[in-house]
């Protein structure tokens, strides 16, 4: 079980005790990229080879020229740009709204068993469906589409930032009740605090769900963003261009999903967990 | 404040009446417990591990309410705690820990200088979890005196310390008291530490107390109520 | 939505002065590309109409629009408007138009698997047909089974929605045999599955309304806009059919985003418009249509005469003065 | 701060020192059903008077009527049996591999690696927009609706029980350290039991995708179920039916979490936390 | 095992040399430590709170990876520790996690004599939780005992108990000592507890071992020692 280890890099002896390490270990540097990395690669041999037909999945390299396309003769960057003003607005609704119910929710269980149900139902219920009611509610225009995104991607926020509130230990909300602390201050230095870890999982969904609520919210009545983008795309059959909205949903998703992640582990600094 | 306007008869500052409580499967840990503490009194309670001192102490800082029993309790309005375990939060620096509700505008100034005294002079941007076990229940409590309370509740709260900061901390914890008078109920194992510290030692024993002792330094011996005491906790003699 | 103008009896005449500021909401993509890019925008701001542009078109959203009331009108295909009665939204077609060429110029085909024959309608027998009930395409289908002496039984109706380009894909990889895919997909249908084909229908399937809820139409301020908007549409088909490149830049290239040798391919397939001279051809058709959809899917029967505002017939036929269409081509 | 409650429950006296609560405080009873009838009521009420137009969303009474009618004349019950079978496959599956997937590359730096960040892309991807590749590789039938439901579900528990596995206190694993326990045994004591909570909550998220994976999977070849039946009256424009589903949606969903959630509450009676 | 063939030098269980640890803020906490424990040895470590102490026990027990510093460290396979703070696992009940990692047939059942001897019988199915301090500990002491190692590392094992309790498991850790024969480094802050328990004490200081006096019952009287220990320590005469 314990072997010894010589660690010779400096010219002084360092033989430790080295236990088998059942954690993960160490983070592996630039690990961010082995995956895309991985997939592109899988995707250009796929390509190359023929065994992903161009009609299935367009070449890395034909996306590359569709890509250029796009951007120089139909302004692919006010698509992205619009998009993402449309995904950060409804985000950012989303993000406080979603906050601000879970803390209310989490606190009393009578806000809970007003607030909790019908949250629980909206989001099982498919949003596509819903959006004829939004609609009515809010118009055709953007101020229905900022409100779509917000209601989905409240959603994880909520549960995730409510879950990781009732997760927290009970011992520090009876330290805290011994100190004379107000409801204010409970909040703010003990529930917000405890229940980051939960909220953090919830951004990391939220904004992959905003961004994918474009590509519901953009079959209305847009006329710039990479939802509309995709959808008229795929009325005229390209593929290729398909496939570049794909590949910006991923690299977007992906680089948010690695940010919100990143801000992780700097936040969470005072935690000793099998991430570290 | 505690006192009768007469000044003839002092109303304790915590008064206990047949105090039960009882965790659903085992039987009672407080069996019917009687206790009171005078203002500015400082009453050591030793007992057995697991006679229920700190059931009793939860119940005195009223963070029992779920727990089966009955009986009467009153206590004053400012009660501090200083739990078993440091409880410091694991989100906040020590400095953070030290002063966590505090609104004086001197607050980081006091939460300084409570982290000197304790010894932790320089860690007040630590983590907790960058902290020696006995630096967390140092941290503790530094919390806990920052706030000068009516009753303080001690749940072995040098437990984690070796001999010589164990005195510090008594000197601390002493020069606290005469300042600022509150009642204070430590609950140690140290049968030396509760009598150099208290003036009375409660022994707690099948949920009632057992037995209740002034340390009076003119009535017996400090030895003599050394040896009574071990005896109540059960200790023969060759071991004392 | 807005201040409604007066209420006007659907008997009544249109009336002639459109109310300053009079505003109107239209689902419209190609007509308000090419009213911009041919200056009609003008005509219509002489008048004194001011149309807000919405990026909507098709059946289901524009009824979901016009329940919200958020929409006035939209151009549609001949479908919508009948599931908009049959599902309690009252709507009037006030725009009918055609393809000069019809036959030639289908919207759909019937695309064709890779590997499976099917050289005629007859052919159809025993196939997998994929199918949508509520979609243009399943109505396609329909009346494709009907002219080829099938009956649903004879064939296999794989229910599939079409959504983006499901339906090539289904073809592709052999899901169905059959899908009727739009015309302008087939070139690239083949490109992408060697050995796909497509064969024609031999249907018309050109009807093309622009459809409005009966409230706007009852509203005599907007009807007053409708009315000299139903006239600019109609020079605006003709300006198109005048003006290819014109439109292909202005609609394909600039708002769909294809290329400039796609966007030349569906102009080409999609063939010349026409204003017909009167709509008796396309109610019949549009009659014919209800009926089977009525009898196939268990809906009542409708009469579609109370689907459509004639009273707007003359205004389109005149905006194109000699230009319209007669006969059968109508 | 504190108060003096006397409780004279019991004839013996009950004065207890009661701090003013900062948790939420005690589970309401029935809470459950609190959500769905506010709900309900709303709704009702808002029909009755006329403020939401049937248009838009059908009144519940006449949600009844179509719910009768289609279970009478359109087999709604053969609907969502065969919507569930679906739904419960895929999720089998998605369960299964998302949990495998999350301990491998949670306890594996090199796993992790590999594995999270195709996970992560595939997750920013719109699934609908995947679907011809999922029909190329396992054609049109009930083997494609299963993988899709399969791989949307297996999103959420991979991620929570991956996040929840990384969020164990990394003194637990140095114990298990010096324990000279196998990596098998590790995870079944340390791992499993730790990342728990982040599974269940995965759980619910995996519930209620795969019921919404439903929509989309249906729309392509199927002749029966909820999604097939919603998309059905999408097209038609049949509120009532659209809503029916809705309900059946919410119904399913919000029973579905709620049974996660207490058995999350049964399993993790080793907590003590703000939740109890 | 440990002994050398022909029986003439004993190869230490523990050997330490040069040993540096160092946190990267703070200065060195170990700084050329120097340690040799024999073959059942029983060593107790005494120092201030915060010199580093579990530190050194996580060097021993290969816990420190990532900490900074050099130095040689053997020690034998089969270590066990009793951390500092009890470090039962939450999830499962007292009595699995005392038999965690066994994989004998009878584990259940030595599991069960280990909770008797520690006094926790008829606890074996509660949660961690529902432990009390003293209890928590004497679990995990439980879970280290049953475990049979080659060399015992203990942090402060007895800290949270009462007097008669800590003589109890005095008994049951000496019992076991001379049933299996291990080596083993206890931390304690007891000075009394440290000489009636061990064969040697270790005073550790500013990172190196600053005292290293066996306890010989033949030699300096245990009072002596005492003295001695807490002057070390750097308690003053009046404390002591
Ligand atoms: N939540 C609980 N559920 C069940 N039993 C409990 C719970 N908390 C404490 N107990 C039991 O109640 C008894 C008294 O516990 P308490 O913590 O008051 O002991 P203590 O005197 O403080 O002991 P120690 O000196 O070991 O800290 C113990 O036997 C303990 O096991
Ligand atoms: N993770 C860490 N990061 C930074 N400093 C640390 C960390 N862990 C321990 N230290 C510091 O290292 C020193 C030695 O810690 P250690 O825990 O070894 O002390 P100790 O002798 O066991 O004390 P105690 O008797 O209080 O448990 C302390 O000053 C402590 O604050
Ligand atoms: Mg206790
Ligand atoms: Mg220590």
């Amino acid at each position: 079980m314990t072997i010894l280890e010589t660690r010779p890099r400096v010219a002084r002896p360092d033989v430790r005790v080295v236990r088998r390490r059942l954690g993960p270990g160490h983070r592996i540097p630039y690990a961010f990229w082995i995956g895309p990395i991985l997939l592109l690669a899988v995707w250009s041999a796929g390509s190359a080879t023929g065994l992903i037909s161009p009609a299935i999945l367009t070449a890395p390299w034909d996306v590359v020229v569709a890509f250029g396309e796009q951007w120089t003769d139909h302004d692919l960057l006010g698509n992205i740009l619009s998009s993402l003003h449309r995904a950060a607005l409804g985000l950012g609704f989303g993000i406080a709204a979603g906050g601000v119910l879970a803390v209310v929710s989490g606190l009393s269980r009578l806000g809970e068993s007003l607030i909790d149900g019908p949250i629980q139902i909206k989001r099982s219920v498919p949003t596509l469906a819903l959006i004829p009611l939004f609609i009515a509610w809010f118009g055709i225009g953007q101020e229905m589409k900022i409100v779509t995104i917000a209601l989905i991607s409240l959603v994880p926020i909520y549960i995730h930032t409510h879950n990781g509130l009732r997760g927290i230990d009970g011992r520090y909300a009876e330290l805290a009740e011994t100190i004379g602390i107000g409801r204010g201050e409970f909040v703010r230095h003990i529930v917000l605090p405890g229940a980051l870890p939960g909220f953090l999982l919830g951004m990391r969904f939220a904004v992959t769900s905003s961004l994918l609520g474009l590509v519901v919210v953009e079959q209305y009545n847009a006329t710039a963003g990479i939802g509309h983008m995709i959808t008229l795309a795929e009325q005229y059959g390209q593929t290729d261009v398909i496939v570049v909205g794909l590949v910006i949903y991923g690299v977007f998703g992906y680089c948010a999903d690695s940010a919100v992640r990143l801000v992780g582990r700097k936040v969470l600094a005072w935690r000793r967990t099998l991430e570290d | 404040m505690a006192t009768d306007p007469g000044g003839l008869i002092t109303r304790p500052a915590v008064r206990v009446r047949d105090l039960h409580r009882r965790f659903s499967a085992n039987g009672g840990v407080l069996n019917g417990l009687d206790l009171d503490i005078a203002p500015g009194e400082f009453v050591a309670l030793i007992g057995r591990s697991g006679t229920g001192k700190s059931t009793l102490l939860r119940a005195l800082a009223g963070l029992d309410r779920d727990i089966a029993g009955h009986g009467e309790i009153e206590v004053p309005e400012a009660v501090s705690v200083v739990f078993q375990d440091s409880r410091l939060l694991p989100w906040k620096r020590i400095l953070d820990n030290v002063v966590l509700g505090l609104r004086e505008p001197d607050a980081a100034q006091r939460g300084r200088t409570a982290l000197d005294e304790v010894g932790l002079a320089g860690r007040e941007r630590s983590w907790p979890f960058q902290l020696s076990g006995g630096e967390q229940q140092r941290a503790s409590l530094a919390r806990s005196l920052v706030r000068e309370p009516q009753l303080l509740l001690a749940d072995e709260p040098f437990g984690a310390l070796d001999a010589l900061t164990r005195i510090r901390m008594h000197k601390l914890l002493r020069k606290l008291c005469e300042a600022h008078q509150p009642a204070v109920l430590l609950v140690t194992h140290d049968v030396d530490e509760a009598i150099a510290l208290a003036d009375r030692v409660i022994v707690l024993d099948a949920g009632v107390v057992r037995a209740d002792v002034p340390v009076d330094p003119a009535g017996r011996s400090r030895t003599e109520l050394r040896t009574f005491l071990l005896e109540e906790l059960g200790v023969e003699k060759e071991n004392r | 939505g807005g201040d409604a103008g007066a209420r006007l009896e659907l008997t009544a005449a249109l009336p002639d002065r459109v109310a300053g500021g009079t505003e109107i909401r239209i689902g419209d993509p190609a007509i308000q590309a090419v009213v911009r890019a041919s200056g009609l925008d003008k005509e219509l701001a002489d008048a004194g109409v001011e149309v807000r542009w919405a990026n909507i078109s098709g059946g289901p959203q524009s009824i979901q629009a016009f329940r919200a009331d958020k929409l006035d009108c939209s151009a549609v295909a001949d479908i919508p408007s009948l599931f908009a009665a049959w599902t309690g939204t009252s709507t009037k077609i006030v725009f009918q138009s055609v393809v000069v060429d019809p036959v030639n110029h289908p919207i759909y085909q019937l695309g064709v698997a890779p590997g499976v024959t099917v050289a005629s309608l007859a052919d159809l027998r025993g196939k997998k047909i994929a199918y949508s009930a509520g979609q243009a395409q399943g109505a396609l289908v329909l009346r494709v089974l009907q002219k080829a002496g099938l009956t649903r039984d004879d064939v296999t109706l794989v229910e599939l929605t079409s959504t983006g380009d499901s339906y090539v894909t289904a073809l592709g990889s052999k899901a169905v045999d059959v899908a009727p895919i739009g015309a302008a997909n087939v070139k690239i249908y083949k490109a992408k599955y060697p050995g796909g084909g497509a064969i024609l229908t031999g249907i018309r399937d050109d009807a093309s309304t622009l459809y409005c809820l009966t409230s706007s139409v009852q509203d005599a301020e907007k009807a007053a806009a409708l009315k000299v908007y139903v006239g600019v549409r109609a020079k605006a088909l003709l300006w198109q059919n005048a003006n290819p490149d014109g439109y292909a830049k202005a609609y394909l290239q600039e708002t769909q985003g294809l290329s400039e040798a796609d966007a030349k391919d569906v102009v080409a397939t999609e063939g010349a418009k026409g204003i017909p001279a009167t709509w008796d051809n396309a109610l019949t058709r549009l009659q014919q249509t209800a009926d089977l959809l009525a009898e196939q899917q268990n809906r009542d029967k409708l009469d579609v005469t109370t689907l459509v505002d004639r009273r707007f017939e003359p205004v389109e036929a005149e905006a194109a003065g000699a230009d319209v269409v007669t006969g059968d081509a109508a």
